[in-house]
């Protein structure tokens, strides 16, 4: 059985091109953006920050996705729980840790916006803000630029379920639509918008199927499976490459904490709902499927976890000691400097 | 007497106007189960059931758009804006038509409908530029639109009923920081708060000094501060933004011959801007010295490191030493 | 040839269930909307009004789907074309050329908005602004209040098919899903707003595939086709009553004139493309069904037309004679007055 | 020079700013073919082709949120929004995202985008509530914003010129009222005029009244009718409203001692209550009178109907009055 498994996995990342340091340096991806949010939590209920968002049981997806772009070379237009999609498009954990900290050198926002509002100019992360689905629309653009400038770069953006509820999205899916842009559309369905169940959010099980309607593909994984999500993102790109168009792309994924440090979902998430999400774990299933597959054994686990938790702890360190912004730079950057 | 925070004040009067009217329905994002991100509407869908309560798709033109659709068919409306902030994606339907129903239709069809919104900043928010706007002045500019903001336990609880019950568009805006600070004993019996009328919460005789929301706070700290120093400050609480109650800002003027404004909001066309105009244009004979204004910033909203956000806020310092200057003028 | 053509014909509005009376007030209500629209045009070309926008090309639409509601009961939240619809729904010539006159007894607004921004209380028309797309959610708000309250009241709403690229469409065509609201869901697609061609207003050919990602059917119909668009009507209306929820009705149909009296058309639309309208006007079609049905002949033509004509000149001279609003009562109705 | 009409001069501003720079481009709703309701793009279409002269859909959140991004990947967009009043639907793309991506990336990321509005109504305008209103004020109260609003044919070149090469967003205010009513000689040569300064229209020494925009007109015409009478009205054309020019405006304070404000739009809250506080808070001491408002009535905009619009609207007469009023004060 575990041979077939085997075998049939084996297949799987070898027929999407992927060899084993590849699948290796997903997975230590995977478990540093976990780290990294883990600690955070921590930081946060011990009182060293105010506040916290984060993306656990959305770094699969994310991943998987963010594996298929040229990282160098194309843009990533990310939302709140982007943090995993971060790190994979160059984010260091000191400038993630920087942020959570809101200190001066925060590479996001010098500390001027709450933690998880990425952004980072070298790594062509545009700036995030609170009001969601605006990302949308900033993403099209930048991919309608992208077109019109021949520049050959792909645009990823993303957003959780509920916000595809806004008008900005529909607007944005419409546009992307209209001029076939090179603009990957994810949509991270963890069920919930905060407290919002999906069955009051919207008429259907799968925001996907909406994409029809704007003239182009949409397509449902399931985000506790990296390589599903890496091979919806391969395609998507070579769609994008190839001026064929946009792509939506729909990752299941589950949400692990509360909405944020500011929500209790006990209040609204039956046990069971939340033991479920437990269970789509997309550490834990590339974890199985990695030792499954023979490329993950004990020695291997044991150093990248090490390198991990050094890695953290240095960023965590390091950021807390960083200075917090200078009171008499508050009004500066409300207009160019020059 | 029972004794109430500004949030239970807010909940207890949503809860006797729905039990109250059958018309009355609450709409928001959050506001079922979870009973609203600061609890306001807390226990109301257990009670008054998912049709009442209507927790709505993240959408905020949807939440107005709806609501007025709504009022028009026989549904008294509350609409709960999370945040302030996120009033933004509704400009078009608040403005363009909340706003207008009633003057467009030559005063055929009505709009009684209510907008809660959390709003304001401060150290303690943490809400960085997007949990903690002032949108006070924005709204107040918008004719047919009424802008009520109460400081006090009482008013929260009284304006709030006299918002739901008026036949026209009400945004009703709570400051974040006034949820939880303060305790206050409220009648049990029913009363209500009418909107329009200012409140002086000082008397005094030196200055005028106008403020609303929590900026009354420190506005009434500074002024005990000073009074130690013989400056006797007057504080009015303007309340209703709009209507403003200009007989009132005007009384005390002429009463003290000098006023100041303070406002946590942007400080270049704020609505310490509005008041002061209507003084220098409708009291000037009775002023004996500079309208002052102690504002907010000209950034974008309250950043969120607190090194930032205290210095982005008018504090009890800045305000007492604005008095000073106003007293020595 | 013509005798079976009518044999087909007659199966078709007796099959519907309306009868010769049914079918002469339909097109009485055709002809009127029509005839009125077009003296609107000469009134505004001789410089007695400032402007007009209207409706012609789009009155077999309304009137074919406004023939399925009870025009008592039920509500209507129109759009600056819907002239015909608000016809049917029981505003007269006279109330329709007082807005077009802008007097103080106007009762879409007393003249305070432009012509064509429909309302009338007593008739369960909504008042309408300028800003397209925002009626959709009033609409479907009107729907909600009517489901929880119970009434059994139904809602139409209409747009043109540009106004669906705003995001205030989507988010009332998501909440119409989600809440299965008795709500019917017009959308008149003219190929046009005001220059700009559907090409590059959406990906897909039609609005209704849309309806699908939001959780409910969409048809699309000729407009041109009076009674094919009663029979989508009528179906619309059996689910909305039956608790079926929301039907998105996508009629075809033709902008007759220039997109309002400030436009000049012919600097974007080939002649032949205007011509092609022509072809396909609504009135034009369904009298020859109905003489080809034998149901329209010589002495009841001429009859419904001088009936129109009287109407349309009685109308006409009545409003013109009406006092313009007083300026004394410019700032009254800002809030209620009691 | 050539003789050229306000629509003329911002139809040229944009056409040699794309001649000069391929990065800049046009979007908005009929801009292309037809070359806008009001004929500012028109020919570009032909010129420089489908890309660069976008049609967009018809969604205004869409033409500014997607602006945005386009600046940010290297374009420089001049987003059309057809009539000011549809800038609504908007709202939050211009207030929460480009008048924030700098301030909010801590200048990492910078907004340079033109946002040109037809604004204002008038009698002659017959735009009802929704193709009349003015946005200015509720615009210039957002940091991070630039507002500007020419008034001569040669400042709607200059100031369109350096909007586009403007690094941060512009909301380039246009009255329809100008388009077609003037006509003025132009410099051939290449010229900017810059964003900022105010500029004195009428040198005079009794009082200073304060206008922009179509209003100037007005305002000028009532200072000749009332020089006649010995009252010698100085007139400051504000050009730009944020960032405003108040040494100007004091300086123009101090020397005549006496102020009024000249504005179209509703009068609570609108920009005239920001220039009489700034007067009222900085030039109080050289005040000999109040500080006067003009303004559109406090109704929702301008209502279609001749009677109604000439009743909402400031006019050459109410103007003259209240600068005879504050003449004689
Ligand atoms: C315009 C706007 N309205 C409300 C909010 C408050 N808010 C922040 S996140 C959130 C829920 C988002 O849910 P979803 O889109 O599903 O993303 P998720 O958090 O589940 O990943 C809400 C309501 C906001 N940030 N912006
Ligand atoms: C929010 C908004 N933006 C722009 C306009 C200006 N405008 C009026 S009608 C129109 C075109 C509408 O096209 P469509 O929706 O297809 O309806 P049609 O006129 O073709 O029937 C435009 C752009 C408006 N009224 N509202
Ligand atoms: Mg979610
Ligand atoms: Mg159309």
């Amino acid at each position: 059985m575990a041979v077939h498994k085997t075998r049939v996995h084996l297949a799987r990342h070898e027929a999407l091109g992927l060899d084993t340091g590849d699948l290796l340096e997903m997975y230590y991806y995977l478990a540093l953006a976990r780290a990294i949010d883990e600690r955070m939590w921590v930081l946060q209920r011990a009182g060293l920050v105010p506040f916290v968002i984060s993306g656990q049981g959305h770094e699969g997806a994310q991943v998987g996705v963010m594996w298929a772009i040229d990282r160098e070379r194309d843009w990533l237009v990310p939302f709140y729980r982007s943090l995993a999609a971060c790190l994979v498009k160059g984010m260091t954990p000191r400038d993630l840790m920087l942020g959570l900290f809101s200190r001066a050198n925060d590479p996001s926002s010098g500390g001027r916006q709450m933690p998880a509002h990425w952004a980072h100019n070298a790594h062509k992360i545009f700036t995030t803000s609170s009001p969601v689905a605006t990302q949308y629309l900033h993403a099209v653009g930048v991919a309608y630029a992208a077109k019109l400038r021949g520049t050959g770069e792909v645009v990823v953006t993303s957003i959780g379920e509920g916000s595809t509820s806004q008008g900005d999205w529909h607007e944005a899916m419409n546009f992307a639509g209209i001029h076939r842009l090179p603009v990957i559309l994810m949509v991270e369905n963890n069920r919930y918008a905060i407290s919002v169940p999906t069955r009051l959010q919207m008429g259907v099980p799968d925001v996907a199927v909406r994409a029809e309607g704007y003239g182009f593909p949409g397509i449902v994984v399931d985000g506790s499976d990296v390589l599903a999500c890496y091979e919806a993102g391969c395609e998507a790109v070579r769609r994008a490459r190839a001026d064929e168009g946009p792509t939506l792309i729909e990752c299941k994924v589950e949400r692990l904490t509360a909405h944020s440090s500011e929500d209790r979902q006990e209040k609204y998430r039956p046990t069971s709902d939340i033991e479920a999400s437990r269970s789509k774990d997309p550490l834990v299933v590339f974890k199985h499927y990695l030792e499954h597959a023979g490329v993950l054994d004990e020695a291997r686990y044991t150093e990248i976890h090490a390198r991990i938790r050094a890695e953290v702890t240095d960023a965590t360190d390091y950021a807390e000691a960083q200075p917090m912004p200078d009171p008499s730079t508050v009004a500066r950057h409300v207009f160019f400097e020059g | 007497m029972a004794e109430l925070r500004y949030l239970d004040a807010i909940r207890l009067a949503m809860y006797e106007e729905m039990r109250r009217d059958e018309r009355v329905v609450v709409l928001g994002e959050d506001v079922g189960i979870k009973g609203g991100v600061f609890g306001a509407t807390d226990g109301f869908y257990a009670e008054f059931g998912e049709a009442r309560v209507l927790d709505t798709p993240l959408a905020e033109s949807l939440i107005v758009g709806t609501a007025i659709g709504m009022a028009a068919n026989g549904l008294v409306p509350i609409a709960e804006i999370q945040f302030a902030d996120f009033i933004h994606p509704a400009f078009n339907q608040v403005v363009s038509e909340a706003a207008r129903i009633r003057y467009r239709s030559n005063g055929a069809f009505g709009c009684p409908i209510t907008i809660r919104a959390p709003y304001g900043g401060g150290v303690e928010v943490h809400g960085g530029l997007y949990h903690s706007q002032s949108i006070e002045a924005t709204f107040a500019h918008v004719p047919g639109l009424k802008v009520v903001t109460p400081y006090t336990v009482y008013d929260a609880k009284g304006l709030l009923k006299s918002a739901i019950r008026d036949p026209d568009p009400v945004l009703f805006l709570e400051h974040k920081r006034l949820y939880r600070a303060i305790r206050e004993d409220v009648p049990d019996d029913e009363y209500l708060v009418p909107i329009g009328p200012a409140a002086v919460r000082r008397p005094g005789s030196t200055l005028t000094a106008f403020a609303y929301g929590q900026m009354l706070h420190e506005t009434l700290r500074a002024a005990e501060r000073v009074a130690a120093e013989g400056i006797d400050v007057e504080v009015v609480d303007l309340r209703t933004l709009k209507p403003l109650d200009t007989e009132t800002i005007l009384g005390s003027v002429r009463k003290t011959s000098k006023a100041m404004i303070v406002y946590e909001d942007n400080r270049f066309l704020g609505f310490g801007a509005e008041v002061a105009a209507i003084i220098a244009e409708e009291a000037f004979d009775a002023l004996d010295g500079p309208v002052l204004r102690v504002a907010g910033l000209d950034v974008p909203a309250v950043p969120y490191a607190d090194t930032l956000a205290a210095a982005f806020m008018p504090t009890v310092d800045r305000i007492a030493e604005t008095m000073r200057r106003l007293a020595a003028y």
